[in-house]
């Protein structure tokens, strides 16, 4: 259930990436797939419940904690992931201002256009 | 809390096709940030405290950026979206990786049993077992993430390196060998 | 373009400093607690975007010059590199906590894990330092896109 | 002086985010205390410039008293207003008149000036636009009962005014 409701969001954001004409649009669908793709991979680490992989002052790291914990590694890569669509978003939306700068339009058919 | 999470992604669901249907640049930027703090939640309610605090501020800078490349500029409204045939076509395209994808979350675990539970020596229940006593660091997901797979974070640091000299090489001004500012 | 008005300029100026701190703490117990570089960087970086954004480019290139935040953009990334060469010179392998192995600290203190909070401080630097200046650049062609090029940033990194 | 007590205030904050006693060992934990130091130091040395003007009201006890006697007397009002306004709402026929005054206040500096305006906004009822610097506000009101930039000033602005000056002038 908790897994579909991510696909739907993942397919929304594709739809919204393969028919937007805008550039900004475009972007905007890429960062909801990102987002899509973040909160699955958290789901997969998730165990019912379960603590946070933080090792708390009283109890002592060991099996028990292990055995309790959601798994760190999908979050780590997550948290990675998340600082590099940062820099790619700052990075399309440069190319996209260049363009606007360029051709004064966002609108993408209209870019192909111009372009000749 | 299973409601609760179930909520909060159609939350998410919702501003998705919110920013993708609006002919209103502002408010689809608006609902994009929406979404993340929906994640930020998802994430935070999926005891992951590390990662909940990440989108927050990512957001807001997001935003900020997004912003920038809109306001005071005469697209605040844009035109429909593509002509019918394409429409389908990006739809026939999309039923048929949603099909796939059901068919392929088939083959997970349920919900709540992660895959490191089924596998015997996983290295994420290595991580939480020797975290602590072999880094030293009470966080497993900083552990993980700078001592175990020190490898990750410095590609990671170079993409952003790379992406950040991208963007403002592009943005510097007009390049150098252009006609020179006339004063 | 209208100026921000005196609410938002003066509270910007009350809280920058203690967002600016939280992200410090952020960094700095992020072995210990929820955090690390990446989020206190991003969260440094949006202390000086406050600051920009209420009080114009040039408040905030007061606070961090332009020409002062690309070394550091530079540095943070060498840094977190030579800790990881650190690893490859003293203990063989590319990235070994060479500081915790050869001190290991106690555990749930600060000085503590080795190189792990030095490698966070040196990635919330970059982070900082990089996202202040895509912000930076990208508000400067806003400008710029409107009537001529202005461009004050390269003849601030020229004197 | 400015810096100082801007150091002290951070360092404060500081030590409220770590805690830096251990209750079950009852040692302090010398670490994070001399971290903390460092931070509020760079904080100090980065934004110190850009702190709000005559910030070193914090230092006189006699403007902490005044503030905390702003609290109660603040909280009356607020309440009262909360009233009228569900008083507005609930009432039939919607009695309200919206619209926005210019009122004038006295206050010079920035800090009161943004604290009457935040007051102002966390009333009910009404809620400060904008604010310029030579103290002139404007203010949407729910139910505009003076048109006049007078009446108006008395109504809203005046029942805060004294007590803000003496906390922060």
């Amino acid at each position: 259930m908790h897994y579909f409701l991510c696909l739907l969001l993942l397919m929304v954001g594709l739809f919204g990436a393969l028919t937007q004409k805008n550039l900004i649009k475009i972007i905007l669908s890429v960062a909801i797939i990102e987002h899509a793709v973040n909160t699955f991979l958290i789901m997969v680490g998730y165990r019912h419940d379960g603590t946070a992989p933080i090792v708390d002052r009283a109890q002592v790291a060991g099996s028990s904690f292990a055995s309790g914990a959601v798994d760190p590694l999908p979050q780590a890569m997550v948290l990675t992931a998340i600082v590099i669509s940062l820099g790619v978003l700052a990075l399309m939306v440069a190319v996209a201002m260049r363009l606007y700068h360029t051709y004064g339009t966002y609108d993408i058919t209209e870019i192909r256009k111009l372009r000749g | 809390m299973i409601n609760l999470l179930t909520l909060v992604l159609i939350f998410m669901i919702i501003g998705a096709i919110i920013s993708i249907w609006t002919t209103d640049l502002l408010s689809a930027i608006i609902a994009v940030g929406a979404v993340g703090f929906g994640s930020s939640v998802v994430f935070l309610l999926l005891r992951a405290p590390d990662v909940a605090l990440a989108p927050v501020v990512v957001e807001v800078l997001m935003l900020v950026i997004l912003i920038r490349a809109t306001v005071g500029r005469d697209v605040h409204t844009i035109g429909s979206a593509r002509e019918i045939f394409g429409l389908s076509v990006a739809a026939v395209l999309v039923l048929l990786l949603l099909a796939f994808a059901v068919h392929a979350i088939g083959g997970l675990p349920e919900f709540g049993e992660p895959v490191m539970a089924r596998v015997a020596d996983a290295p994420a229940s290595y991580y939480l077992e020797n975290g602590l006593s072999q880094t030293g660091s009470a966080n497993i997901v900083t552990a993980v993430l700078l001592d175990f797979r020190g490898y990750d974070t410095l590609g990671e640091a170079t993409v952003l390196f790379g992406a950040i000299l991208g963007a403002m090489t592009l943005l510097r001004r007009k390049s150098r060998t252009d006609k020179p500012r006339q004063e | 373009m209208k100026e921000t008005s005196t609410i938002v300029k003066t509270i910007s100026r009350c809280v920058v400093g203690f967002i600016f701190l939280y992200g410090l703490y952020i960094v700095c117990y992020g072995h210990l607690t929820p955090g690390g570089g990446f989020t206190g960087g991003v969260i440094l970086a949006s202390a000086f975007v406050l600051e920009m954004l209420a009080w114009g480019k040039e408040e905030a290139l007061k606070s961090l010059p332009f020409r002062l935040a690309k070394p550091f953009d530079s540095a943070g990334a060498l840094a977190f590199l030579v800790l990881g060469l650190l690893g490859l010179l003293l203990g063989g392998d590319f990235f070994v906590n060479v500081i915790q192995k050869a001190y290991p600290g106690k555990p749930f203190s600060l000085f503590n894990a080795g190189i792990i909070p030095l490698c966070n401080i040196a990635i919330a630097i970059k982070v900082c330092a990089s996202l202040f200046l895509v912000i930076l650049v990208l508000s400067v062609l806003r400008v710029a896109a409107g009537g001529g090029t202005e461009d004050d940033l390269t003849t601030q990194e020229e004197e | 002086m400015r810096k100082i007590s801007m150091f002290v205030v951070l360092y404060v904050v500081w030590c409220l985010l770590v805690f830096p006693y251990d209750r079950t060992t009852g040692q302090w934990d010398t670490q994070s205390l001399l971290v903390g130091l460092v931070a509020a130091l760079v904080v100090v040395v980065l934004f110190g410039n850009a702190l709000p003007d005559r910030s070193c009201f914090l230092l006189a006890p006699r403007r902490w008293f005044w503030a905390l006697v702003y609290i109660p007397f603040f909280a009356y009002y607020c309440l009262k207003a909360n009233l009228e306004v569900a008083y507005l709402v609930l009432h039939p026929d919607m009695p309200i008149r919206p619209g926005i005054v210019k009122v004038r206040t006295s206050l010079r500096t920035r800090v009161a000036i943004t604290a009457l305006a935040n007051s102002i906004t966390l009333t009910p009822g009404t809620l400060t636009v904008d604010a310029d610097e030579d103290g002139t506000l404007y203010v949407h009101w729910i139910d505009v009962k003076f048109a006049e930039d007078d009446e108006a000033t008395r109504e809203i602005v005046s029942r805060f005014e004294g007590h803000l000056r003496r906390i922060f002038e």
